[in-house]
């Protein structure tokens, strides 16, 4: 199956390995999508598990966007990987899997990843007025966006 | 059985009657004018009833007071007060209320003056006990054909509801 | 003076139709008494049986086995500030509740407790309650109304719609069991109330059992709809609490609420005495006539004093397994006392003149008894209707059936 | 109203799209009610904003959040040990399945296995705790709906099975009873006995619920056709568990990726053909007798044995991600755990079924009356611990 993207896509798909048991993919932002269309179409990946992100400010590109896959008739797994900037807008995939709706409203709650076509990108978590990404690395875990804690709930500070 | 304190329960009931009749007018509250009025038709079923005419102050009771009231009372919490209070009160004409309420009053003085031979001498005086079946078999004997027009009417009457709120079901 | 009031008692009519005011004065205070105390019972039975049902023990810590829960409840409902909504139209809402209470209450005065043991015996009883009860549905839209907030509101027009469409399908079983008294000799129906029980005594049929099915049916949507006409069990939705609307009398509290509460339990009674008079042979005790004769008699007579006697061994049983703590001292003792008096009214009503006196009033009122038990047999097992299930179910099952049932007595009447 | 998600689904995703309510002669003002977040009925901190057009339900919107205590963020400056009692917080319905996953999640990226008999008794752990959620959805579910009896049964028949738990490991509702590579505490002597007098009591009074519900007729009335989601909508919109099987898919994790012990034993995988809140009634009652089936062998084949995988004592797993998923009562609760090698997790990623669940209920209630969001919300089952992490 490997194979075969990799011969559409050539250098779009940049590894392909598994560790411990789970087979995954890293692909260029570029064309995710269409990677996740046809494995959607194609491969009948037609579950979406998950989307989530993982960010590394060591790295040049700090977030990592991952999309867990599972494929009922094959009863198989796969994870698809891409790397994006800070601040990089990403297309949303909720076309393909209408439960990215949700889950692409955490991520952007979480780290702030923008969405392009989504149909309605807000926090789903926090409150709409906060401010910051909590579940990024540079987020510390006792800081509370003080001002909205002052304002909503009156009190000096959040802890 | 001979009754007890008619006179004073006629008067009593009358007053009532008449007391609610004026308090409908005067209320500002469509709801409270709609609540006198419920109290005027309970009053009238208590006349019914001094007349030996117990089926018809039963059924005065349930029609009146408790469906046709109820529906009064259906509208006109369903129709916001605020916008009918706003439209302007078209009461510019007291001028012939005037005249009406007069034609009205001479006519009762006359009834009045003319009085016993208008009415037929004997005072019906039908007994308690078969006041129901008496109506029973008058309704379905003599007035047999009224009776089929009428419901005729209250069919035709109910069809046009449903089709004007056909559209909302 | 004194001849006055004994020349009722020779009389064998009722005291209204007999036109005696001081014994229609009389009754009248017995029968709303006996209303109040049997709607505290049913309160604490209510609550009780409701517990049992759901496993678990109700109300046990005031007084023996929650015995004086009721008065509990009715001193802090009666102490509790009675609130009164912002904007709200005083007068109505100060006039709703009362209205419901006397609605629900004037049906009592055509109750025939037996042959001469009801207030009065207008010719048209039947129709006489039936409109009254209608009448408490003006309260309940008054009520809804005057909190002058948006979801009592709502909850007011939907338990009026529910009440108004319920009533047709009442109406129409009413009918059909009217029509029933009229095939005695004399070939006349009566709307009164003791007419119609005489009229299943001389036609030694219980009408719930005449003409087989018919009979059975009539009284089934009857008892459906006399559930929905007062917003208990199954149709309960108004005041569903999952709901948005939480029903018409959440705005009141204290006195005002506890007057509503009165009003949905006298007509809850009211209703059910009906339903008792119209199949279930008001004040005749069962078998009337396939076990005549004086022994049979005698047995039947006996009946409500075993029962009393029954009800205070139960108690003294649950006096013996009170745990021996001195703090249930005092409840054991009032236990005790409350087992005592039973036994001691068992006993009274052994004594002849008693005895008979009594029967008429005792069929009645355990009939009555078993459809409160109905009630909240109800409400432990079934789920709440959905509104549109409703009114569905009012309309388009109930009352077809109804007319259905009137029609086939009708023509059954004619032909036998 | 069902396949419109596979045709054409960005139409359906744009937001709040709602059918033009029917203009009529009597205009009927669509009415936005906001079912709060302390309504009776939503199951915890759970805000739906209704579009109504009169009694129908045009539109939903979820507002959620209120409950969110930063799990996740918790994770990174945690230990994997010192995290494993928060995991309890999130589904404190079903503690011990969300103790299992993460657990298990764990030892997979420490790549070693639990030795059997922990294997064993973490089966029949979680089927406890399965059967007891299922059993609290009962209570709840049948609450709403009007019918206030079962919610007596299924509680005093819960109890007894929080007593096996609080004999086992002290804790009833969050229990922590498990460790990474085993188990904490060994099953104390007379835990057989317990669960064996269990599986004997616990029968006849699932057959109590089901005469109580099943043939109840306004019961029916109340469920059928209420909520219907197909098989398509679900797994587009990722529904897992009974909602997912009720739609007509048998697919339970326990068979597809057997983990823990479930691959030694066999039981069926109930589903149902409409998807309507009956058939997930009564898909939740068949598994709650297939947990039993499941507990029953368990007990009777446990094997000998240590309980506990040898552990080093400060884990430091090797570099590098995995996503283990468990079939909990709600339906597939997923941990994806990224480790960089130190002792505290690089990133913890939990997915929960309840929040993906939940997504699905706007599409359920369309069209459907008031009374119905409430019911819907009964039969989705969530959890608000676990929606908002």
């Amino acid at each position: 199956m490997v194979a075969k993207f990799k011969a559409r896509h050539g250098s779009g798909v940049r590894e392909a390995s598994t560790y411990l048991g789970q087979n995954f993919m890293i692909v260029e932002p570029s064309i995710t999508n269409d990677v996740l269309q046809i494995l959607r179409d194609e491969e009948q990946f037609d579950y979406c598990v998950d989307i989530t992100a993982v960010h590394y400010p060591s790295r040049e590109k700090h977030f990592e966007l991952i999309w867990i896959l599972y494929s009922f008739p094959r009863n198989q797994r796969i994870r698809v990987k891409t790397m994006i900037a800070d601040g990089e807008r990403f297309p949303s995939s909720v076309s393909i899997w209408p439960t990215a709706n949700w889950l692409e409203r955490e991520v952007y709650d979480m780290f702030g990843i923008q969405f392009d076509g989504h149909p309605d990108l807000k926090r789903i978590l926090l409150p709409d007025g906060w401010k910051g990404h909590p579940l990024r690395k540079d987020y510390g875990i006792i800081q509370q966006d003080q001002e909205w804690v002052q304002i909503n709930l009156g009190i000096e500070s959040g802890q | 059985m001979q009754p007890v304190a008619t006179t004073f329960f006629f008067y009593f009931l009358s007053g009532l009657t008449l007391a609610s009749g004026v308090l409908v007018i005067t209320r500002k509250n469509p709801v409270h004018s709609a609540l006198a009025l419920i109290f005027g038709l309970l009053a009238q079923a208590g006349l019914y009833l001094m007349l030996y005419a117990p089926f018809v102050a039963g059924v005065q009771i349930i029609l009146y007071a408790g469906g046709i009231m109820v529906l009064f009372l259906f509208v006109i919490m369903l129709v916001n007060l605020e916008r009918s209070q706003k439209e302007e009160q078209f009461n510019k004409q007291w001028l012939v209320g005037i005249v009406a309420a007069a034609a009205l009053g001479v006519l009762f003085v006359l009834v009045y003056m003319k009085g016993a031979d208008l009415f037929p001498v004997r005072m019906t005086l039908p007994t308690e006990s078969n006041n129901t079946q008496e109506i029973g078999v008058m309704l379905y004997g003599q007035y047999m054909f009224a009776f089929e027009i009428a419901s005729l009417l209250l069919l035709v009457a109910i069809i046009g509801a449903v089709v004007m709120a056909k559209k909302r079901i | 003076m004194l001849d006055y009031v004994t020349s009722y008692l020779s009389s064998n009519t009722t005291p209204g139709q007999a036109g005696n005011v001081l014994w229609v004065l009389i009754y009248i205070l017995v029968v709303f008494g006996a209303v109040s105390v049997a709607v505290m019972a049913m309160n604490w039975l209510e609550r009780k049986a409701l517990a049992h049902f759901q496993i678990r023990l109700g109300p046990m810590r005031v007084g023996p086995h929650g015995l004086l829960q009721p008065i509990a409840d009715a001193i802090k409902l009666l102490t509790k500030e009675d609130i009164v909504p912002a904007e709200a139209d005083k007068f109505v809402f100060w006039i709703a509740p009362l209205i419901i209470l006397c609605a629900s209450f004037t049906v009592y005065i055509v109750v025939p407790f037996g042959p001469t043991h009801a207030i009065t015996d207008l010719n048209i009883g039947i129709l006489f309650m039936l409109g009254v009860s209608s009448l408490s549905v003006l309260g309940v839209v008054m009520a809804g109304w005057a909190s002058n907030s948006h979801y009592p509101l709502i909850g007011a027009l939907r338990s009026s719609a529910q009440m108004v469409s319920y009533e047709v399908a009442m109406g129409m079983t009413v009918v059909s069991a009217v029509l029933m008294t009229s095939l005695n000799k004399t070939g006349t129906g009566t709307l009164s109330m003791i007419g119609i029980v005489q009229a299943q005594q001389s036609q030694q049929i219980w009408f719930l059992f005449k003409f087989f099915p018919l009979g059975l049916i009539a009284f089934a949507i009857f008892a459906i709809a006399m559930v929905a006409e007062t917003n208990r069990a199954p149709f309960d939705l108004p005041e569903a609490e999952s709901e948005l609307t939480a029903g018409f009398h959440t705005e009141y509290s204290g006195l005002r609420w506890s007057l509503f509460m009165l009003g949905e339990y006298a007509a809850m009674i009211a209703v059910s005495s009906i339903a008792v008079t119209l199949w279930l042979g008001g004040w005749l005790r069962p078998f009337p006539n396939t076990l005549t004769g004086g022994a049979w008699d005698l047995v039947f007579s006996l009946v409500p004093g075993l029962l009393f006697i029954a009800l205070a061994v139960i108690a003294f049983v649950g006096v013996v397994r009170m745990p021996k703590h001195p703090y249930f001292r005092i409840q054991t003792i009032g236990l005790a006392g409350f087992g005592a008096v039973l036994g001691l009214i068992g006993l009274i009503l052994f004594a002849p003149p008693v005895r008979d006196r009594i029967q008429d009033i005792f069929w009645f009122t355990a009939k009555v008894a078993g459809f409160m038990y109905l009630y909240i047999w109800y409400r432990a097992t079934f789920p709440r209707y959905r509104f549109d299930q409703l009114m569905k179910v009012g309309w388009k099952v109930l009352l077809p059936i109804a007319i259905g049932v009137l029609i086939l007595t009708a023509v059954l009447g004619v032909l036998l | 109203m069902g396949d419109q998600i596979t045709k054409d689904p960005s139409t359906y995703l744009s937001h709040l799209e709602l059918g033009e309510p029917d203009k009529t002669f009597l205009d009927s003002n669509e009415l936005i009610i906001n079912m709060g977040p302390q309504h009776p009925a939503t199951h915890g901190v759970l805000r739906v904003i209704l579009k109504l057009d009169g009694e129908k339900v045009l539109g939903t919107e979820c507002v959620i959040g209120y409950l969110h205590r930063g799990v996740e963020k918790i994770a990174e400056n945690r230990t994997y040990t010192m995290f494993n009692p928060y995991v309890d917080r999130m589904d404190y319905v079903a503690a011990v399945s969300n103790g299992l996953g993460y657990c298990e999640a764990v030892e997979k990226l420490l790549n070693i296995e639990a030795p059997p008999r922990a294997q064993y008794i973490r089966v029949i752990l979680t089927e406890l705790n399965r059967l007891a959620s299922h059993q609290l959805w009962l209570g709840t579910h049948a609450l709403d709906i009007g019918a206030m009896t079962p919610l007596f049964y299924t509680f005093r028949d819960r109890e007894e099975i929080l007593k096996i738990f609080e004999k086992y490991c002290g804790a009833r509702l969050t229990t922590h009873s498990f460790r990474i590579g085993g188990c904490q505490y060994e099953t104390y002597e007379g835990f057989e006995r317990d669960v064996e007098k269990f599986l004997d009591f616990a029968p006849p009074k699932i057959d109590e619920y089901e005469e109580l519900l099943t043939t109840n007729r306004i019961w029916l009335e109340r469920t059928k056709g209420v909520g219907t989601i197909s098989a398509a909508d679900c797994k587009a919109l990722g529904v897992t568990g009974p909602v997912l099987r009720a739609s007509g898919v048998k697919w339970d994790l326990r068979k597809a990726q057997p983990y823990a012990a479930y691959s030694k034993f066999d039981f069926e995988i109930p589903t149902g053909q409409h998807g309507d809140t009956y058939d997930r009634y009564l898909v939740r009652m068949q598994e709650m007798r297939q947990s039993l089936r499941i507990i029953r062998q368990a007990v009777e084949s446990i094997p000998e044995g240590p309980i506990m995988a040898k552990v080093p004592k400060v884990m430091k797993p090797p570099v590098g991600e995995i996503y283990h998923s468990i079939e909990a009562p709600k339906g597939e609760l997923g941990y994806f755990i990224v480790s960089d090698g130190s002792t505290q997790p690089y990133r913890v990623r939990v997915r929960p079924p309840s929040f993906v669940n939940l997504q699905a209920l706007d599409i359920m209630v369309r069209g459907q009356l008031v009374a119905d969001v409430i019911a819907v919300i009964g039969t989705l089952d969530i959890v608000l611990g676990e929606v908002d992490r």
